[in-house]
């Protein structure tokens, strides 16, 4: 397949999750949409790996993976904390999340 | 890899090598006695400034091109150790005021301090993406450091899906940079646009969503709307370290990467660049016109602030880059130290319970204590850009240099928003000294130390400002 | 390449299908007479009361986090493991480095008590 | 390339954006993380076809598997699974969408029609040891060697976050209880009086 | 070269030292505080005495130059450079003369914070006389904009009921004016390599292509701080609100920084911006003189109409210098000396009044020549100078003005000076207007008849002044020695581009 494809693919990734982060009010949710970006980076990186034959951009990719998942343990501690303090994450109830 | 490697980043071995220590130290002191671990801490940074004033810059790239020890970089390095040593001055007495002394807090901002650094160093851009990382996850954690205080929890968490999200145009961005020239280090890079070879459309959109993903982190406008809400939730301490370090990494990262972008893309690029320059410095001053709580009021003012920082990323693509870097570098500097000593007023005046942070509460502060009142002032007036401070040269460099470069309308615009920013600086001083009132602030000897040092040193480095600006023009970067 | 990867696919298929046209016999075929008794959840004959579904422990997270993050070091252990001969010492001694870090995570988990369950 | 790959990848890549979708509406957060799980997967069979075997197991084992397991967890231990999406009619919220939509759809447009003559060509067929774990592990261990230490740093801060930020102190609450006892309290009031632990 | 032997050192620090001598001083011993301010500032009136002995009048060049390289910013050395000329003498002369006369007047009225009023006061005048003094563009920035600092201070915490509103409102009105000339001082620099005033001048062709705008941004800084119609409103506020000595400062020494910064920057480095821009500020000047005047009129306070007065006086001043004539701009040098004394000397009447009735209201007072005949008298000679009798300083000052641009080639037209010759007449009803409600009359208020008269301090204030008024009045000839060669020299640079554009 042409490397078209793939990007077009990872673009249309990113963009659901830039819409995500940005129309979603549920933190996790609006997590799951990073997470979304950053796949779509992944497979933009895999892609391009693949079309330059080079391998760096595969190994960036792992990286991405073990920053994501320390991420992923941050940010869902931080709501667990929240939760716990407050018995809700609704984003609407956040008041400090009022812009 | 040989010692050499190692050596070249020195100061950023050391100070995570301490961020480890002081996590085992922490693992088992006892309870009362974590003092111990600011102590260790602030003995790192000390060894980490002192590596780092001791290099001797060099010329190539250590860790197979990974990173670099350039002046730039070391100058850095020396700039964030410092605000990390003055970072530990603020957060010791607040903590344990606050019952909340923890070795995590110190081990925590070391390893934020680590990443700085490296962003500093980075010649990669997968180091970018990790020192951003490494940087950026401390502060999540520490932004919501009170534990039971439910604003700070929620500052953490819209610091960490902010930030977050601005990862995720840097990856992005870095992903289409690999995609225009097959390569993630600078070397790489810059061979790819010199012989061709590059595509310039990938690589446009991707310096483009980097620039988009660190104006997050200098908070540029109209990525800013994290700004506010964090540094008034986070602990103050801890917003006072931020605002000055992660402004400096931040442009530390977008200093690099637009000097090597900018050649190819500078007709595109410079005009966002611009337009970020003066949406930053109208918005965050007129916002900051309203605020009446001073750590809102002092976020504001970091917005504003890299508003005038952003001019000089904008002369970068000039002639003039070597003079806009090092008037960059001399900006961060005098900012960080107003800033440092602004936040330490701040967090002497900070009673339990986060009262203490309206402007209404700093009323007869400056008559009551007139040593930190004077130090406000003479931070209010560098902010302002009065002369005979730090701010004042700052300011008439960054200024000569948007000249220099024919900025003339980006240069106005920052006089502008100057003289918009004396109002509500000037607020705080009229707060402080001719209005009557009952503040209380808090007479701790290491917080009293940091104010009075700071204001001593706006002033007395104003007078002979030239060994700063000598530093500064020396630290140049290493162009791949 | 993707040839290659077809047999798989293949496979992926038909178990979808196995599974799609088993339940849809029963739904197709199966007696269906609900009543209000039947459709309740089915809690060992006691009357249901509450929500269906407990929260669980902030334990549970925390096993599980620390589980995640001390995972994703398989990659690379994997990745070191395939060539370990060819990284010889230096390769040992960044691996070393590497999981030192961790085994310092370890030990901080560990005295802070959040492995235990109490 | 025969008609029967092109419908294969037509409907991968289908899947993709069904359920990207598919986790950007779904009302209830399960079905989005479950969405999503099916996602990450669907792009590890691409990350398969571009010659990435060792990254496309990371992705199932890693993402699809642990990462997204921790988010239903976490659904599922806060018991939000069930939250309401209100309406977000705000202006400045719009706006930012549509500036997001404008520019991402330019920058389709650009990839698409701009660099069309090198993208539309098909991807080079890779050299079969390409993404092998072997060559992997042996840039790791050269090249990418600082970037790698550097990772089990932030692994070590997310330890340390996920601990610190979850964990109540029981053992130290006890043998400070005089000290701490106050500040406890607090926590049970409202928010609005910021209580200080 | 021995700095120390040279006075202009002295003139410019001995203020700041004996601010730091003050600040080391116990809050409590508050006449120790007074006094040793005082000795500062009559040190420093002693130095530049000496600095006068030392000068040179028959020459209009700049003397006694102290030259430091300082710093460099990128390429461009910004040096610490001191000088002084005919016009700088006499301002420096001004301002030492009126600051302990000032601080003087404070003597009783501050009470509270004595030790934070000195210490601004004195930084104050180190600030004006580096104003100045100097001949780097950047040095002169930072001490133009140094003087704000205190000055925000002295109306911020000493000053009457709307003082925080009137400290911002002067900081910043001054401080937009001045951004912009940072701008062009920058810009300069790049063009010229140097920021020193003296190699700027020998290389303004360097930048002649910008003049225009840069002369624009001078201008602006300089007419607000004048102020120049229409840039004047923060004066009636600064003025009325801030303490006496504080006005006196303002308006004896600090509108003079605008007017200096026309004549030493403006003029000789964008000759032909100023011949161009001449009839407009001119026109200008003129609407300020009739405006003033009239708004004078109209005041029922009596602080504000000296305010207004301000406004007309220095009228006469710019239009002087814009007639670009050798005796109308000599003129206008010696009339801001002359509205340094008198208006300070009305401040400080005023002010006197103040202390002991508590208003400012002229309605409060009159008839009360017969209870206080000494202050009446005194009060008499200052309106009258301020209204230029003739045998008074004022008369001399604006005389040669008008005399001088009657018929200046730069204005091209007698009707600037014939108008602004209106404005003298009106200067003298409003002034005796004033005086006539204060004094004059039937004794309305009851409360006024046990007002006591000037004690030995008050005379001592007003004496000094009223005796350099006569000697301007009188005998004119030895400041007309000073200003002169200094302004020819002045307009021998500027004249040159006169000819060329004719």
């Amino acid at each position: 397949m042409p490397l078209s494809y793939y990007l077009i693919l990872s673009a249309i990734m990113f963009l659901i999750g830039i819409l995500g982060v940005l129309l979603r009010r549920n933190p996790l949710i609006m997590f799951m949409s990073l997470e979304l970006m950053f796949n779509a980076a992944n497979l933009a990186f895999v892609a391009f790996a693949a079309y330059h034959q080079a391998l760096s951009g595969q190994l960036f990719v792992f990286f991405v993976m073990t920053v994501a998942a320390a991420e992923v343990a941050v940010g869902l501690a931080l709501m667990v904390a929240i939760f716990r303090t407050r018995h809700t994450i609704d984003v609407d109830e956040l008041s400090m999340l009022q812009g | 890899m040989s010692i050499n490697d190692f050596l070249a980043i020195l100061p950023v071995l050391v100070v995570l090598v301490t961020g480890v220590l002081v996590m085992v130290a922490d693992v088992f002191l006892p309870e009362g006695r974590k003092g111990i671990a600011a102590l260790l801490s602030g003995l790192g940074l000390a060894a980490g400034l002192g590596a780092a004033l001791a290099a001797v810059p060099s010329t190539g790239t250590a860790f197979a091109g990974m990173v670099v020890a350039d002046g730039f970089s070391l100058f850095l390095d020396a700039l964030f150790a410092a605000v990390g040593l003055v970072g530990i001055g603020l957060a010791y007495d607040y903590f344990k005021r606050m019952r909340l002394q923890r070795g995590e807090y110190y081990t925590l901002l070391l390893f934020s301090i680590g990443g700085m650094m490296l962003m500093g160093h980075a010649n990669d851009l997968v180091m970018f993406f990790l020192a951003l990382e490494l940087l950026s996850i401390p502060l999540y954690i520490l932004s919501g450091f009170f534990r039971a205080r439910l604003a700070s929890q929620e500052a953490a968490l819209k610091y960490f899906l902010l930030g977050a999200f601005s990862s995720g145009f840097v990856l992005y961005g870095i992903a289409m940079v690999f995609g225009g020239t097959a390569s993630i280090n600078l070397e790489g890079i810059v061979a790819a646009v010199r012989d061709g070879s590059a595509n310039l459309t990938f690589l446009l959109v991707g310096a483009a969503l980097l620039v988009v993903g660190f104006a997050f982190k200098v908070s540029a406008v109209p990525f800013h709307a994290w700004t506010p809400d964090v540094y008034e939730g986070a602990p103050s301490p801890l917003t006072g370290f931020m605002s000055s370090a992660t402004k400096a990494a931040g442009f530390a990262a977008l200093i690099r990467l637009l000097l090597v972008v900018f050649p190819a893309l500078g007709e595109n690029l410079a005009p966002v660049v611009s337009g970020l320059a003066a949406l930053t410095m109208i918005a965050g001053n007129l916002i900051a016109l309203v605020q009446t709580n001073i750590k809102r009021l002092l976020a504001y003012s970091s917005i504003a602030h890299a508003g005038y920082l952003l001019i000089g990323l904008v002369a970068v693509n000039s002639s003039a880059a070597g003079d806009a870097v090092a008037a960059m570098l001399f900006y961060l500097v005098g900012y960080a130290i107003a800033n440092l000593g602004a936040w330490s007023v701040v967090v002497a005046a900070e009673q339990a319970e986060g009262r203490g942070l309206e402007l209404e509460d700093y009323s007869g502060l400056g008559r009551k204590y007139p040593w930190l009142g004077v130090a406000m002032l003479v931070f209010m007036l560098s902010f302002i850009g009065v002369p005979l401070t730090l701010g004042f040269w700052g300011k008439l460099y960054l200024f000569r240099v948007a000249l220099e470069s024919g900025l003339f309308g980006l240069a106005v615009i920052g006089i502008a928003a100057s003289l918009v920013s004396a109002y509500y600086y000037l607020r705080v001083v009229v707060y402080m000294f001719f209005r009557d009132g009952e503040g209380v602030a808090r007479r701790d000897v290491w917080l009293n130390l940091i104010a009075i040092g700071s204001a001593a040193a706006v002033v007395l480095m104003a007078l002979v400002p030239g060994d700063l600006l000598q530093v500064a023009a020396q630290a140049v970067l290493r162009v791949p | 390449m993707l040839q290659e990867y077809l047999p798989l696919l293949i496979i992926f298929l038909i178990a979808l299908l196995v599974g799609i046209i088993a339940m849809l016999l029963g739904y197709l075929f199966g007696p269906k007479r609900p009543t209000r008794r039947k459709s309740a959840p089915y809690e060992s004959g006691m009357v249901p009361y509450g929500p269906g579904r407990r929260r669980m422990s902030v334990r549970f997270y925390l096993i599980a986090v620390l589980f995640i993050l001390f995972d994703i070091e398989v990659i690379f252990v994997i990745s070191w493991a395939t060539v370990v001969r060819q990284v010889g010492v230096p390769g040992l001694i960044a691996m070393a480095i590497f999981l030192g870090l961790l085994e310092v995570a370890h030990l901080y988990a560990w005295k802070k008590g959040a492995l235990e369950w109490e | 390339m025969s008609i029967g790959v092109m419908l294969v990848y037509g409907l991968l890549g289908l899947i993709v954006v069904i359920t990207a979708l598919g986790m950007l509406t779904s009302r209830n957060a399960v079905y989005s993380a479950l969405f999503l799980v099916l996602n990450f997967a669907t792009v590890a069979v691409l990350y398969m076809t571009l010659g990435a075997p060792f990254i496309a197991l990371a992705q199932v084992s890693v993402y699809a598997g642990a990462i997204m397991v921790l988010f239903l967890f976490v659904i599922m231990l806060l018991g939000a699974e069930h939250i309401t999406q209100r309406s977000t009619g705000r202006g400045h919220r719009v706006l930012s969408v549509l500036v997001a939509v404008a520019l991402l759809a330019e920058a389709v447009i650009y990839i698409l029609f701009r660099g069309a003559g090198v993208e539309m060509a098909a991807l080079p067929s890779l050299p079969p040891d390409f993404a092998s774990p072997a060559a992997i592990g042996q840039l790791l261990f050269s090249q990418f060697l600082l970037p790698f230490e550097i990772t089990a740093v932030i692994l070590l801060s997310a330890v340390i976050g996920a601990i610190y930020l979850t964990r109540r102190e029981r053992q130290a609450a006890a043998r400070t209880a005089a000290a701490e006892q106050p500040a406890e309290k607090p926590v049970e009031e409202p928010a609005e009086k910021t209580p200080i632990y | 070269m021995n700095l120390s032997n040279n006075p202009l050192l002295w003139v410019t620090f001995l203020p700041l030292a004996g601010a730091l001598l003050v600040a080391l001083l116990p809050d409590a011993r508050r006449s120790w505080i007074r006094w040793t301010a005082m000795a500062a500032a009559l040190a420093t009136f002693a130095a530049s005495l000496w600095l006068l002995a030392g000068f040179d009048p028959s020459s209009g060049q700049m003397q006694m130059v102290i030259q430091v390289p300082w710093l460099r910013v990128a390429g461009i050395s910004i040096d610490f450079a001191l000088g002084v000329d005919g016009i700088t003498l006499l301002m420096v002369l001004l301002t030492a003369f009126l600051v302990p006369l000032a601080m003087l007047s404070a003597w009783s009225g501050v009470r509270e914070r004595v030790k934070g009023f000195m210490i601004l006061f004195l930084l104050l005048e180190t600030g004006l006389i580096g104003v100045f003094l100097a001949l780097d563009l950047v040095l002169f920035y930072i001490f133009w904009e140094f003087t704000l600092v205190p000055m925000y201070f002295l109306i911020g915490l000493w000053g009457y009921s709307r003082r925080i509103y009137a400290a911002l409102k002067f900081f910043i009105f001054t401080m937009f004016g001045s951004l912009l000339m940072l701008l062009a001082i920058i810009f300069m620099g790049l063009q010229a390599g140097t920021f020193n005033y003296t190699d700027l001048l020998a290389q303004r062709e360097l930048f002649a292509g910008a003049q225009l705008w840069l002369f624009f941004a001078f201008a602006l800084a300089f007419a607000i701080k004048v102020p120049m119609f229409p840039l004047h409103t923060w004066l009636p506020d600064a003025h009325v609100e801030a303490p006496t000595a504080g006005s006196v400062i303002l308006a004896g020494i600090m509108l003079k920084m605008g007017a200096y910064g026309f004549l030493r920057y403006n003029l000789p480095l964008f000759p032909e911006a100023t011949l161009r821009a001449a009839p407009w500020l001119a026109g200008l000047a003129v609407v300020g003189i009739l405006y003033g005047a009239a708004t004078a009129f109209a005041q029922k306070d009596a602080k504000r109409l000296v305010a207004y007065s301000s406004v007309s006086h220095l009228g006469f001043v710019m239009l002087g210098i814009f007639a670009l004539t050798q005796q109308s701009v000599a003129g206008g040098v010696l009339q801001m000396v002359n509205h340094g004394l008198s208006t300070g000397a009305l401040f400080l009447v005023v002010g006197m009044l103040y202390e002991r009735r508590h208003t400012r209201d002229m309605a409060a007072y009159g008839g009360i020549w017969k209870v206080v005949p000494v202050l009446g008298a005194l009060m008499l000679a200052v309106v009258l100078s301020s209204a230029a009798l003739p045998g008074t300083n004022g008369f001399v000052g604006e005389f040669t003005i008008l005399l001088g641009s009657f018929g200046a080639p730069a204005l091209g037209t007698p009707w600037f000076a014939g108008l602004a010759t209106v404005g003298v007449i009106l200067a003298a009803v409003y002034l005796l207007h004033l005086y006539e409600r204060l004094f004059l009359g039937p004794l309305t208020h009851e409360e006024n008849r046990q007002m006591p008269d000037l004690n030995l301090r008050e005379v001592l204030i007003l004496v000094p002044i009223l005796v350099m008024v006569f000697w301007i009045g009188l005998y004119p000839q030895p400041f007309l020695d000073l200003i002169n060669p200094s302004v020819e020299t002045l307009l021998q640079s500027v004249l040159p581009a006169a000819v060329a554009m004719h």
